[in-house]
């Protein structure tokens, strides 16, 4: 089975092709299947290959496919191969599962749209990408992936294009995360430079022969690839305007996979980072801090999707709280953990949104509990697993970084644990909000503002325009504005749900497992907790704690209304800390005006103008000269007089 | 005795250099062909005096040479005059500057 | 085989006799002129596919050279030669000139248009294939007088200003370089007493002075810099390529360019070893000031084949960096990213030429939300920007990739600048890509016609050999592989240069 | 004696030449120019050239200066002109300047020697023989070609004044070719 | 009493080693008495073709002297009293002459014709005058170099004016008279000054006594300063030039351009004859005096051609800095560089009477439509004129596979050979200005149908004066006066014919020419 890994990218890339090919002829919905059983199809042969590896002893679990030779140049040889160990398998099995989900998901979800078969191109091939990224035995076939995700995330986002939002934040999110490789680039040349390879098992076996410098240097440049990729300070800002997608989108790219490529990309190198702990304290302490900041922004927003993105953003500060900690194992645990209930929460959001047609305003909705029952209780298990209530998953995971942040400096933990009772807080609010409390949307239909009804324009699909007897009659549905009501989704997107519902409850069970699978991987190199037990468990209760105060304090103001709710949501937060104010006059506007003085000035002017000005004074030149053809016959002579002055007055030159 | 060549041949540089003033300065073309013919003599005692001073016949055969020319000059350069200031009341060199540029 | 059939002098002589042909057809055909003009182009490319394949992959040297006297008292010879560097410059040059004599329309004087295209192949090739000074000259020089009537006959407004900028400024720099030639034949022949413009030979010898052979350098040089064009001899660029028509165009960017950066690898490199080393920073420094500066200004442009052109100034900065970086991975980086920019690059300018065809504008604003009328027009100008962008997986990547290993492990620093480029690509494709594929079509953007197949098959080759270079370039590579081989050794061997070990392999 | 015919024939070619140059009347600077013929004759025999004195006088002062004045009166342009006028700016004193940049180019240049001492090569000027045979001789011998060129010339002289007299309505060229 | 009278021992006179210029010669008398009798149109034809033959049958005795001389200096020898020299360069240009005078005759035809000017004295003079270069070409003293520069300066003088309706034409004849016979005098100077310093005007004898000299006199110095003001007069070099735009653009267009071949190709001959021949040894001296009028000549030819809107103005400044070019080959001063300018000189030739026979052709009866405007889409009205006319003048700007580029070539590569790299630079640069009024003419022709031609104007230009007014019909409102259609006389289309074939089969074809050229060396005295 081992040998069959090649296929785990293959079908994706397969169901990309005949999409691309057929995609039109296959249609709503045939091409969703078409693309959805590729994906459960990889999946298959991912949990196959997961069995062959484990049937290895545990130092064994490595095995290495090469495919072809992609780049053979000089010294540098890049194979197209796979490596396969517990991390790879783990990414990949996560990826390919949650993936499947989401494929399925979308069927429901982007039922109607006039590009349906579009979106499973898009996604079968991000789902191909990611998977090489995963799997690759090389820095660069990784690389290949890395841009791969990127570019169709940058489809994605942009996929309802006609919206001028849109495009510009699949622009800014391939842009922001340009930004990122650029960094990544600069890791592979120097670690092409020290090693003379890029291949996995050759650079990470001979880590140890290292310098120090080089492998902060290292450390740090492909760190800055993974801010990037993973959204964290200052590269997180594409990530919020990343919403504009199709929810599974969001879902899948900017919740599940893509964002914690930077994650993986850490742990993979590991090695590399052990020899670096000054990289390790910069990137836990970034880590820690978009934790933190994404998460107060995160508690003013109204946005449904918005809160989770930042969630996201916020989370994964914490996985890198945990890279940064050495809790590698703990990093991608809370991965695979955030994975489940985050993908869960967004297409929850989806669903809910799908349900109120395209209304992603909180303060519009409320009430919706009992009109989507399966919606909001999978919803509930999500915000319970993400606030950190045990037993749910997300309290297992983040219990785990906490600790490991602990162990490493004692700021970071307290960071670490205001922000899990800020994330308990702002997703309480949104549970709040959304499924509690009075049903606004009853007198938000009739004033949905002519703005909004402008912006949004046919899409958020199945809502709108589905006529399909797969989905619901919109006429019965919705019908006029008013008798709008909220409805639940058809089961190809609850059952998703269902399922991620339940791994988000239960994930936490993964714990001690991965830590086994992973060792071979992160090794003895693993941070082993030095406190003892009375001090886990002490964290335990205090960050359990924490959760719980936060769900209070969302209890207490907004379904109590202890609190004017205005009050706790400042327009900073609200505004991001002003973030992308900040980036527009502080770098767009400075390079706009550094660009247009080059185009304009530097290059139409100075360059352009040096080379027309050297014609012009030719030009000038002859029309002078041609003053002195003055057609006189006597100038003429007199100028053969001269000349023969000239002449004569070398020649006494000449003699004297 | 005798006056030393030097004398006469300053003496043809002089006239020659008269002889092509006189062409840049004076604006009536038949003076300016004058003026030619005055440096051509120039030219002619130049080459007596160095036949003198060298011994060598040879000087004079060429103003002999030279005299022909001029004398061919003279006829074709009048034509020439003629033709283009036959309606004119001036022969002003000047006059002829419809060519320029 | 080069005995049998003299394949080099066929490469160059049948566009020329298809030039001839066309020229005795009648006038008004137009089917018939494009059919015969398009055989001969087919033929020819025929006849680089076939030479592709005859070419003996693990050889450095020349192949299929063929050589006879021909200007007998000057040392001048009609010698042609193929290795590593030149071939798939060749093969580009066959694959594209088909298309551009077929694909775009041509408004006026059909025939004019595919005589001067085949002559231009002729110069193309000839340039290519030289292994004579004198005869690269020629070609070189030759190859201005159809591009000059391309532009000047079938071009747009400002085409007059447009073509006279461009061919002033490309002789400026080969008045230099004539000079050189001159020079160093001189030079070479009072050191050996051999008058010979043979450029093996020359470059072989490498008896001249060092301080000569830097000035020699550079008065070549500057005749490449200006064909490629590198900052800051740039601005006849944007010009040309703008008021060219869509197939100049194409040429001009697929093609011409790559006559300057061919130029530093075939004579800067291989006749002046040592000062090429040693003007090396400064190259490196333009190519870099060319990557940013050519993106940072491509950003700002308001006309979409401006900012193709301006592209082609970052893309070009790439190939001189990898050129000047003197490492295997870098200059074999370099002559792939030619043929990759020839491919991308003259596909944008197709693209380009279709939207010029429907909207009869070039400028952005004018244009919006056409990839809701015509997604696949869309969805190819998209693959063929991400190649340009170098998004891994299409050629653009592999070029650039190799070109910025290779300059970083000998030239650290200016690899670590011209990475940016890579961020700085994206700003401007993207924004242009959103400006005019994005939004809502309003107006004439609304009844933008989609691709018609004519044009699909026009762009099937370029985008299928985009993606296969992409994925699988390692046969090109390691067709290029010995003879930049041979390059790097040559230049180590008569310079200090020596290139780091993990580059040329020995480290494994 | 040779200094005071000299200076005489001297004073009579400069004034003669200045005269040309500075008369205002046409008429007038075609007799000074006859004054300079014969004084560059008087110093053609000053110094042996005997023949070319005789031809310079025939030819020159009675042939060439006729045909001057003979086409001043046929233009009718025996007007002063008035000379103070220049309309060329700068003409002048660059024609002045230039002008004794040459002469004392000249001088500068003769400084040490006029001739070198190069011996004679178509045979002495002076020796036995009259001054008309061993023109002769030379005129047949060496130069017999040169002599025979100068038919050519005269050929082109009447065909160029034939045909430039062609489409004048005046017969006033005719007298071009009586100058032969 | 009498003296005995010794018979004078003539010369052996070789006319076999004459044959050139004595059949031109008698070719024009025999045209001259037969003109006499014959007055008609069929004259006029005739007359034509006589000239042709003429020319034709100087060059091939011309080649017969070639095949005597052994194609190369080995079978130079002295002739008529050592007046004259047959070398292989002698014949090269006397063969040059000779293609001027037959292309020069077969353009004039047409355009005497058109013009109502046919008379065998045309042709007659252009005879004689040819012979007078052919004369400068062979000539072995000074004298004899004058005689021939006299014969071939006052026959073009009347040639000049030949066109006595045109005002333009009396212009010309009258400046290049006056400036001619001004030069002439100073070249006479010169000749004088050197016969003073050397002791002879014989080039033989000069080079022997300068060869026994160390030091180079004043007295000689200014002589080159002479010599070089009436050469470079007439080879239209800058400072001497000014005569020539005023007096090619006035003549009647086959004079100009037979003229622009004949006058600069004996011109040269002189000036490369006696500078390199007779003053080889001096070369330090005047090779700063050449440089600079080569450098003058081809940066001022150029730049003041740039801003010309009259073409026949535009390829006489551009003939101007030809002549730069052909001196790079003279201050070169090596065996490469008078292969050079000779090369140079015999491309030019056929360049230089192509070129103008497409404006004769062009400027239409009345020979007045010169101006760019003129020539405003030639390509569609005359494809194969407009493509010959390109050719020379693409050929002229240097362009690869044509004569005008292995010109251009082969001085520079002199030039190089001998070290002079500034030259070579300023050479190759000016000539990128020159590319540029040539292009433009082409653009006219071509390209800018009927549209106003956009930043092709330069500032200095928008002052034109209408140069054709005066024959009425206006040459300046061209853009609405239908033009009457350009006629191609059969002379004149075989004449650029020949031209044409010449100058691409020189391109792809050099090693034959090139030879030609690098046999045709100067007998070294």
């Amino acid at each position: 089975m081992m040998h069959a890994v090649w296929l785990i990218p293959a079908l994706p890339l397969a169901g990309f092709l005949i999409l691309l090919a057929t995609g039109r002829r296959l249609g709503d919905p045939n091409a969703g299947w078409l693309a959805t059983t590729m994906m459960v199809g990889a999946f298959v042969v991912a949990v196959g290959v997961f069995f062959d590896l484990m049937g290895n002893p545990a130092d064994g679990r490595v095995f290495q496919q090469n495919l072809f030779a992609w780049i053979p140049v000089g010294g540098l040889h890049v194979d197209v191969g796979f490596l396969v160990d517990p991390l790879s398998v783990t990414m990949a099995l996560f990826v390919t599962g949650v993936g499947a989900l989401i494929h399925l998901y979308s069927i429901g979800y982007m039922h109607g749209d006039e590009r349906y078969p579009k979106f499973f191109v898009y996604l079968n091939l991000f789902a191909f990408s990611m998977l090489m990224l995963v799997l690759s035995s090389s820095f660069l076939v990784t690389f290949l992936g890395w841009e791969g995700v990127g570019a169709c995330s940058y489809f994605l986002v942009a996929f309802w294009f006609e919206r001028p939002t849109a495009a510009t934040a699949g622009k800014k999110a391939f842009v922001t995360n340009r930004i990122g490789d650029f960094g990544f680039m600069l890791a592979m040349f120097l670690i092409f430079t020290t090693f003379g390879s890029l291949n996995y098992t050759d650079v990470l076996g001979r880590a140890g022969e290292l310098p120090h410098v080089t492998a902060t240097a290292i450390a740090l440049l492909l760190f800055v690839g993974a801010v990037g990729k993973s959204a964290q300070l200052p590269l997180y800002v594409w990530l919020p305007d990343a919403m504009e997608g199709p929810t599974p989108v969001s879902a899948l790219i900017h919740a599940a996979t893509m964002v914690t490529a930077g994650v993986f990309l850490m742990v993979r190198v590991n090695p590399i980072l052990d020899l670096a702990p000054g990289a390790l304290t910069l990137i836990a302490t970034i880590g820690a801090l978009t934790a933190f900041f994404a998460a107060t922004i995160a508690c003013a927003q109204n946005d449904i999707k918005k809160v989770l993105a930042y969630s996201t953003v916020s989370q994964l500060g914490y996985m890198f709280l945990a890279v940064g900690s050495g809790a590698y194992v703990a990093a991608i645990f809370h991965m695979v953990t955030h994975a489940f209930f985050k993908a869960l929460l967004f297409l929850g959001a989806g669903s809910v949104i799908h349900g109120m047609h395209d209304e992603q305003n909180m303060k519009k909705m409320g009430g919706l509990r009992k009109l989507l029952p399966i919606t909001s209780g999978t919803f509930i298990v999500g915000w319970l697993a993400i606030a950190g209530v045990p037993p749910f998953a997300g309290f297992w995971s983040k219990d785990e970084i906490l600790v490991n942040a602990y162990e490493k400096n004692h700021l970071l933990w307290f960071i670490g644990l205001v922000t899990a009772l800020l994330t308990a807080y702002y997703m309480s609010r949104q549970v709040f909000l959304v499924f509690y409390g009075d049903q606004r949307w009853k007198v938000a239909a009739d004033g949905k503002s002519p703005r909004e009804a402008e912006a949004k324009p046919e899409h958020e699909p199945a809502a709108v325009k589905s006529a399909s007897p797969a989905g619901h009659d919109p006429a019965a549905d919705h019908g006029a504005h008013g008798d709008f009501k909220p409805h639940e989704s058809p089961p190809a997107m609850a059952y998703p749900l269902v399922v991620l519902a339940v791994l988000a409850a239960i994930g936490g069970i993964l714990r001690s497992p991965l830590e086994r699978w992973l060792e071979p991987v992160v090794g003895e190199r693993v941070h082993h907790v030095v406190s003892g037990a009375g001090t886990k468990v002490g964290l335990g209760v205090v960050t359990t704690a924490g959760a719980l105060i936060g769900i209070a304090i969302a209890y207490s103001i907004y379904l109590r209304h202890r609190a004017k709710e205005s009050s706790v949501e400042p327009l900073v937060l609200q505004r991001a800390w002003y973030a992308d104010d900040i980036v527009r006059t502080v770098v767009e506007a400075p390079s706009r005006a550094l660009a247009n003085f080059s185009a304009f000035f530097v290059d139409a002017k100075v360059i352009d103008g040096t080379v027309n000005g050297i014609g012009a004074l030719v030009r000038a030149g002859g029309g002078r000269l041609r003053r002195v053809q003055t057609g006189f016959v006597r100038n003429y002579a007199l100028a053969v007089a001269v000349g023969a002055v000239a002449a004569l007055a070398y020649a006494v030159a000449r003699t004297t | 005795m005798s006056v030393p060549g030097a004398w006469y041949l300053g003496l043809g540089a002089m006239l020659f250099t008269i002889g092509a003033v006189g062409l840049l300065v004076r604006r009536n073309v038949l003076v300016m062909f004058m003026c030619v013919e005055l440096m051509l003599n120039a030219v002619n005692l130049t080459f007596v005096t160095f036949a003198r001073m060298l011994n060598d016949i040879g000087g004079q055969v060429v103003v002999f040479f030279v005299l022909v020319v001029a004398a061919a000059e003279v006829v074709v350069g009048l034509a020439i005059i003629v033709s283009i200031f036959r309606r004119r009341t001036e022969a002003t060199a000047d006059d002829v500057s419809l060519l320029r540029g | 085989m080069s005995e049998t059939l003299p394949m080099l002098t066929l490469l160059v002589v049948i566009p020329v006799i298809g030039a001839a042909v066309v020229a005795c057809l009648p006038r008004d055909d137009e089917r018939l002129l494009r059919m015969v003009g398009a055989t001969f182009a087919v033929v020819e490319l025929l006849l680089t596919v076939a030479l592709m394949f005859d070419f003996k992959a693990g050889e450095g040297g020349f192949q299929f050279v063929s050589q006879h006297v021909w200007i007998r008292s000057f040392g001048i010879s009609w010698k042609l030669g193929v290795d590593g560097i030149s071939l798939f410059l060749i093969v580009l040059t066959g694959v594209l000139f088909p298309l551009v004599i077929i694909g775009p329309e041509v408004h006026k004087d059909v025939k004019g248009y595919v005589a001067w295209m085949l002559l231009l192949e002729t110069g193309c090739i000839g340039v290519f294939l030289a292994l004579d000074l004198f005869l690269f000259f020629l070609f070189w020089e030759l190859v201005l007088v159809p591009m000059y009537f391309l532009i000047g006959g079938w071009g747009y407004d400002r085409r007059i200003y447009a073509t006279l900028k461009f061919f002033l400024y490309t002789m400026v720099g080969s008045a230099l370089m004539l000079v050189g030639i001159l020079t160093l034949v001189f030079l070479h022949q009072r050191a050996t007493g051999n008058l010979t413009f043979d450029v093996v030979t020359l470059a072989t010898d490498q008896s001249i002075a060092s301080s000569t052979a830097r000035w020699l350098f550079l008065a070549f040089a500057a005749s490449f810099a200006i064909k490629v064009p590198m900052f800051p001899l740039h601005t006849w660029l944007p010009d040309a390529h703008t008021e060219a028509p869509t197939g100049g165009s194409v040429i001009l960017a697929g093609i011409m360019l790559k006559l300057g950066t061919y130029g530093f690898l075939r004579f800067g490199l291989y006749l002046f070893p040592k000062a090429a080393f040693s003007f090396a920073p400064l190259f490196l420094t333009l190519g870099v000031i060319g990557i940013v500066y050519g993106a940072i200004v491509a950003t700002m442009q308001r006309d979409l084949k401006r900012l193709v052109a301006y592209s082609s100034v970052a893309h070009l900065g790439f190939i001189v960096l990898g050129i000047f970086g003197l490492s295997q991975q870098g200059l074999e980086g370099g002559v792939l990213q030619m043929v990759n920019h020839g491919l991308s690059t003259g596909a944008l300018f197709f693209l380009v030429g279709m939207i010029y065809e429907r909207r009869h504008t070039r400028q952005i604003a004018e244009l919006g939300g056409l990839q809701r009328v015509a997604p696949l027009f869309a969805g190819v100008f998209m693959l063929v920007m991400l190649s340009s962008i170098g998004l891994p997986g299409l050629n653009g990547f592999v070029g650039e990739f190799l070109v910025l290993i290779g300059t970083f492990v000998t030239r650290r620093w200016w690899a670590v600048v011209a990475t940016t480029g890579v961020i700085l690509a994206a700003v401007y494709l993207l924004w242009a890509y959103q400006r005019v594929f994005h939004g809502r079509p309003e107006g004439a953007n609304a009844d933008f016609p989609e691709m018609s197949w004519r044009e699909r098959m026009l762009m099937a080759p370029l985008v299928a050999l985009i993606v296969l270079l992409g994925v699988y370039p390692r046969p090109v590579l390691e067709r290029i592989s010995p003879s930049v081989r041979d390059l790097v050794a040559h230049v180590e061997q008569h310079s200090d240069f020596r290139q780091p070990a993990v580059a040329a392999g020995a480290a494994k | 004696m040779d200094w005071a015919v000299f200076v005489v024939a001297a004073v009579a070619v400069l004034v003669g030449a200045l005269g040309v140059v500075l008369s205002s009347h046409p008429v007038h600077s075609a007799l000074m120019l006859v004054m300079t013929l014969f004084g560059v004759a008087v110093l053609f025999i000053a110094q042996q050239a005997h023949f070319l004195a005789a031809v310079q006088v025939i030819v020159y002062a009675g042939a060439i200066v006729v045909l001057f004045l003979f086409v001043i009166m046929l233009l009718g342009v025996d007007r002063s002109e008035n000379l103070a006028r220049e309309p060329l700016k700068g003409q002048r004193p660059i024609a002045l300047l230039a002008g004794v940049a040459v002469v004392a180019s000249i001088f500068v240049l003769a400084r040490h020697a006029w001739v070198s001492g190069a011996t004679a090569v178509a045979g002495p000027a002076d020796g036995p023989g009259s001054n008309v045979e061993k023109l002769a001789d030379s005129l047949f011998t060496r130069y017999l070609l040169m002599f025979e060129m100068t038919s050519v010339l005269l050929v082109i002289a009447v065909v160029g004044a034939v045909v430039l007299a062609r489409h004048s309505p005046s017969g006033g060229v005719r007298g071009a070719e009586g100058a032969e | 009493m009498i003296a005995q009278v010794e018979p004078i021992a003539l010369p052996n006179v070789e006319w076999s080693q004459m044959a050139p210029e004595l059949i031109l010669i008698v070719g024009a008398l025999v045209l001259l008495v037969a003109g006499t009798f014959r007055k008609d149109r069929r004259m006029a034809t005739g007359a034509c073709i006589f000239t042709v033959a003429v020319g034709a049958a100087a060059m091939v005795s011309a080649w017969g002297l070639w095949q005597d001389v052994g194609g190369g200096a080995g079978g130079a020898r002295l002739a008529v009293a050592d007046a004259l020299v047959i070398d292989g360069f002698g014949v090269f240009l006397t063969i040059t002459i000779c293609s001027a005078v037959i292309l020069g005759a077969l353009l004039a035809h047409g355009y005497l014709v058109r013009e109502g000017l046919e008379s065998p004295s045309f042709y007659v003079l252009m005879l004689l005058s040819a012979s007078g270069g052919v004369i400068m070409a062979k000539a072995n003293d000074l004298i004899l170099i004058f005689l021939g520069l006299e014969i071939l300066s006052i026959s073009l003088y009347v040639l000049a004016g030949y066109h006595q309706r045109r005002e333009q034409s009396r212009e010309a004849a009258i400046k290049y008279f006056v400036l001619g016979s001004f030069s002439s005098a100073f070249f006479l100077y010169g000749i004088a000054l050197t016969y003073g310093a050397t002791g002879s005007t014989n080039l033989g004898f000069i080079a022997a006594f300068l060869g026994t000299q160390t030091v180079t006199q004043g007295v000689l110095l200014g002589g080159f300063a002479f010599l070089l003001v009436g050469l470079g007069f007439k080879v239209a070099a800058v400072p001497f030039h000014m005569w020539t735009p005023d007096v090619y653009q006035g003549s009647p267009t086959p004079v100009t351009g037979f003229m622009a071949a004949a006058a600069k190709a004996a011109g040269f001959a002189a000036m490369l004859r006696i500078f390199y021949s007779a003053f080889g040894t001096q070369q330090l001296d005047w090779k700063p005096m050449v440089w600079v009028l080569a450098v003058l000549s081809m940066v001022v030819g150029s730049v003041l051609a740039v801003v010309q809107t009259d073409v026949k103005r535009m390829l006489a400044y551009s003939s101007i800095s030809h002549a730069g070019y052909v001196l790079i080959g003279l201050q070169a001063a090596s065996n490469r560089g008078i292969a050079g300018s000779l090369f140079y000189l015999l491309a030019y030739t056929f360049l230089i009477v192509g070129s103008f026979a497409t404006v004769a052709i062009v400027a239409r009866k009345g020979d007045n439509r010169t101006g760019l405007d003129a020539f405003r889409g030639l390509a569609r009205e005359r494809p194969l004129l407009a493509f010959a006319f390109t050719v020379f003048l693409l050929a002229q700007a240097g362009v690869p596979f044509t004569s005008g580029f292995l010109a251009k070539f082969y001085v520079i590569s002199a030039a190089v050979e001998s070290r002079s790299y500034a030259i070579a630079i300023i050479a190759m640069l000016a000539s990128v200005v020159a590319a540029y009024f040539y292009l433009r003419l082409i653009v006219v022709m071509y390209l800018a149908e009927g549209q106003v031609m956009a930043g092709l104007t330069a500032p200095g230009v928008t002052d034109v004066r209408p140069v054709g007014e005066p024959e009425g019909a206006g040459g300046v409102a061209v853009a609405t006066v239908v033009e009457p259609k350009v006629d191609i006389p059969v002379g004149a289309a075989i004449a650029i014919g020949v031209a044409v074939v010449f100058t691409i089969g020189v391109g792809l074809v050099p090693q034959p020419f090139i030879d030609f050229a690098r046999h045709a060396m100067l007998l070294r005295l």
